[in-house]
């Protein structure tokens, strides 16, 4: 596993100082912890503000999601770790125009306690509140979905609660949709390849050179099973199935989708997968509106692909085809 | 010796820094079974990052932990980063001024620890992570005020309870959907805490 | 390697069957050899087509960017070999708007001889130019630029022809801009592990897991030298150093610049090159505008990146700036 | 026998098919050290589709031709490829309407499709190429109306061929900046007549 990298200890600030080189119209690297990420034009007052936060090497997520329509504010951990307290601290200041913040990040041990922490610390100043993504279906069963981990699928509810902020909601009606979406929003994952942490000997996992993990998380954390590489469309009826099975009780029939490389799987092998899920989703007759297929929450360089269904209402709908605007991300 | 000084604050923090050049990898794949495999990756920068205090020049004990825990923060944001800076924070403030932490409080303040880390982390004792280890620490060294008792004793809890929890399943955290997986695993939080135990204690033990 | 697809000789027409599905608003799938993807409004009447073709396994390159602005349409080759005859002739029919159609694409053998024939073949019907992309200076010398290969870099002239035939421009014009923007363009990449061709029993090259290969071509063709890993920095000087070195005569002090990763490496990566490529390039004087940094013409999961600089004129950025509407190139 | 007619153009077909088993991977080796490493996989695939040709249903020798053209154009678009289905349509079309070309007139029509294959691909004699070695083919055949003889000469043509280029520098395509690197290393396209002269003429010789 090689990277293009200088110190590993740099590699974290190094990407922060390349992300605000290449698009500074975009984002400022702000804070004393210098790991904030917030919209150049800064909080807009009379906003409620929408901060997330997260370990590094999952580009475009977390920071890339920041702009108008999605999140004001990002705070920045080292690679697969939690965000520092004092970065969380600086994010939800740095979010804040007087009507509160809300805390969307995904469900984490370290995020969360420093996420926590970080809202204690400032509870007399600012008011907040606390969304969780908890969208991976493969790490906890359907009778402990608050325990589930937080995946790509949390993007849903940045643009959701994104857009509801922008439309000038109130902090708990940001919270209610925040929680609305990622209560619609499943995922699954497979992996196929390992990635490397900077500076570590070895990956966070092996695997065999004809194997693959369904359900492995987006650190490497154990799947539900590994067997021999399947075709792909095999792969892609087990995943749909597993997430239909799964669906929200009352569930309407519109879905969006979003077919995501975790990192080396190219756009190719993700179009096949896609061609394979919207042909299943429409046989359940399901319809999908708004897909999303690319590079939308990565592990650096691991290989495989995460499936995520956010089933729709009106106003999640609605809210999803609502303007973004950031690097990664753009809704018109 | 009947309490921990600055000196021999310094002195447990060379010998954990020492240790970390192997327990680094050991951690790293005991975390790579259950977790994401950065367990060792973390604590050795954490405690890197303590190793480079200057706890002679510190104006008490408790500082010197604050200080600690200031440093842990801000190096890492992972689970048991925080929960080591939440810890450390606990017994600074408790030891607020005080030159030294006598042995015979060390199991009080450990347990105070516990209690933080629950609050903190919202796991409770049985769940197979840190607090169990460090929970039967405090109990094991609870009152004794001979150095070589407290480390003997400290060892044991460890020992025991490492090999104890090693056969029960997971309850928390990334492993939690492979419980029974978990079983003859080591919790690389309570691998960790019993490392490093020894390291510091062996030597007095 | 492995990678999640089906029956191997399946993998271009899925893919294509994926693109057509995710963007239906976008790409349209056409002609007898079902290896054309077309604008899904046509072509429009009055406009002169620009069109583009070549093997699979680049996407986006070269069919994601078909779209208003950018291409008119594409014909698609099996995974790196050039597009057969039939398509290319399709490909310039459904790009026709009655005032001729620019041949836009990369200097290799087979794509070249294809796309001649298919003039050849339409030289009553249609009236046709060409114009190839040679932007890799690995791939020959300074006193030989027409024989160099195309890679990343022809996206620059893809925009320019592609905006100033939706100005209205004649043929020749369309053409002219497109070569001179050719002309200003220089690529060179670096690869850190090859790819893998569906259905062949090997990578296309082997390279040691500490090794680095500069100047190797999309398809991996033999690059400069092959050495030990090196720092990103490192590397990054040296690619800019060869691109300023091979700098047209008489360019001026501003230039876009494309960071783009051949599918494995990562976004955190590209950024840290970026942030070094920027800084380098600020110390020699020259100001980036329009910078680029992300999956824009891929080799599959090949890992590695390459460095395109655009040096441009008055006209070139007036055209870079222009709108234009892919699902994988927006200019708003 | 004095022609290839019908059956003996799909016999041919048959043992370059029985070849391509294991020249497939000798080519693709040949290209990726000079190339992109897939001259085997495509060539194997346009003799597969020459395969599914029903030869004795065609009603003449250039037809078929013509139609192996078509398939092989309509199978890929890569440089060897196009230069395959280059040469066949010209001989396809010197051809036409004839059951069987005689031997003797084999070298004439040879030579036909290396000018043919210059004026598509651009590529000039000397260059390393398939040009090369089939201009020496159809030199080596040239006149000839033997059975005997024409293979003899053509799997010698090739031979020599193949050895004296090897020591030449590649002129085109992808090795071009590899000049010098090149020398010593067969070029794929010219490794694929050689190959499959042999494997066709072979047992014929
Ligand atoms: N909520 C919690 N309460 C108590 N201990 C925890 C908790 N979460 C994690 N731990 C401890 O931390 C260890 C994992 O640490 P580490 O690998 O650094 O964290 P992360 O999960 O952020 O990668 C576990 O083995 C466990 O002992
Ligand atoms: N322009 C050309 N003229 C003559 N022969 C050529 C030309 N280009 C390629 N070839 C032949 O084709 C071979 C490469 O074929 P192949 O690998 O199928 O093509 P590609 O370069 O499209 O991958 C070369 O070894 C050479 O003999
Ligand atoms: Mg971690
Ligand atoms: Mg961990
Ligand atoms: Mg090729
Ligand atoms: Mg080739």
């Amino acid at each position: 596993m090689k990277k293009l990298m200088n110190a590993p200890a740099d590699f974290v600030d190094e990407m922060l100082d390349g992300l605000t080189a290449a698009y500074p119209a975009s984002f400022v690297r702000d804070g004393e912890s210098r790991r904030v990420i917030r919209r150049a034009e800064g909080a807009r007052q009379g906003k409620v503000g929408v901060v997330s936060g997260g370990g590094s090497g999952h580009l475009p997520l977390f920071t890339g999601y920041v702009g108008k329509g999605l999140l004001d504010s990002c705070s920045i951990g080292n690679v697969f770790e939690g965000p520092t307290v004092d970065s969380c601290i600086e994010a939800i200041k740095l979010a804040d125009g007087g009507k509160g913040v809300l805390r969307l990040y995904g469900n984490y041990g370290g995020d969360r306690m420093n996420f926590d922490m970080a809202g204690e610390f400032l509870e007399d100043e600012i008011k907040t509140t606390t969304v969780l993504g908890t969208d991976d279906i493969a790490s906890a069963g359907p009778n402990e979905m608050g325990k589930r981990r937080g995946v790509a699928g949390i993007i849903y509810a940045y643009k959701a609660a994104g857009a509801k902020a922008e439309d000038g909601a109130s902090l708990e009606a940001v919270t209610e949709i925040a929680q609305r979406t990622v209560d619609a929003t499943r995922t699954i994952g497979v992996a196929l390849n390992p990635c490397l942490v900077p500076g570590a000997a070895q990956p966070s996992f092996t695997i065999g050179e004809d194997e693959i993990e369904m359900g492995m998380g987006i650190h490497g954390e154990p799947g539900i099973w590994r067997d021999k590489l399947k075709p792909a469309d095999e792969v892609a009826d087990e995943m749909v199935k597993r997430l239909l099975d799964d669906a929200p009780k009352g569930r309407g029939s519109r879905v969006s989708v979003l077919v995501n490389s975790l990192g080396a799987t190219p756009l190719e092998e993700l179009l096949i997968v896609y061609r394979r899920v919207a042909s299943q989703l429409s046989a359940a007759g399901t319809q999908i509106v708004l897909p999303l297929v690319g590079h939308y929450a990565t592990s650096m360089e691991m290989a495989g692909l995460s499936i995520s269904l956010c089933f729709l209402d009106e106003e999640i709908e609605a809210l999803l085809r609502k303007p973004a605007e950031s690097p990664f991300w753009r809704v018109a | 010796m009947s309490a921990v000084d600055l000196a021999a604050l310094a002195g447990a923090v060379t010998r954990a820094k020492a240790r970390m050049a192997t327990l680094e990898q050991e951690l790293n794949v005991a975390d790579s079974r259950l977790g994401d495999g950065d367990t060792g990756v973390m604590l050795a920068r954490v405690i890197d990052a303590m190793a480079g205090i200057d706890y002679a020049a510190q104006p008490d004990i408790g500082a010197a932990l604050s200080l600690m825990a200031r440093k842990t923060a801000t190096a890492t944001g992972s689970s048991l980063g925080t929960l080591i800076a939440t810890g450390l924070l606990t017994v600074g403030k408790r030891a607020k001024g005080e030159p030294s932490i006598a042995y015979a409080d060390l199991g009080a303040h450990v347990a105070a620890v516990v209690e933080a880390m629950a609050a903190r982390g919202g796991a409770t004792l049985g769940d197979k992570t840190v607090l169990d280890i460090l929970d039967a620490l405090a109990r094991g060294i609870a009152g004794l005020s001979d150095g070589k008792a407290v480390a003997s004793a400290a060892t044991d809890a460890c020992r025991t309870t490492l090999a104890e929890f090693r056969e029960r399943p997971c309850k928390i955290g990334r492993a939690r959907m492979f419980a029974e997986k978990s079983i003859g695993m080591d919790d690389p939080g309570m691998l960790a805490v019993h490392e490093l135990v020894l390291a510091i204690a062996g030597p007095a033990a």
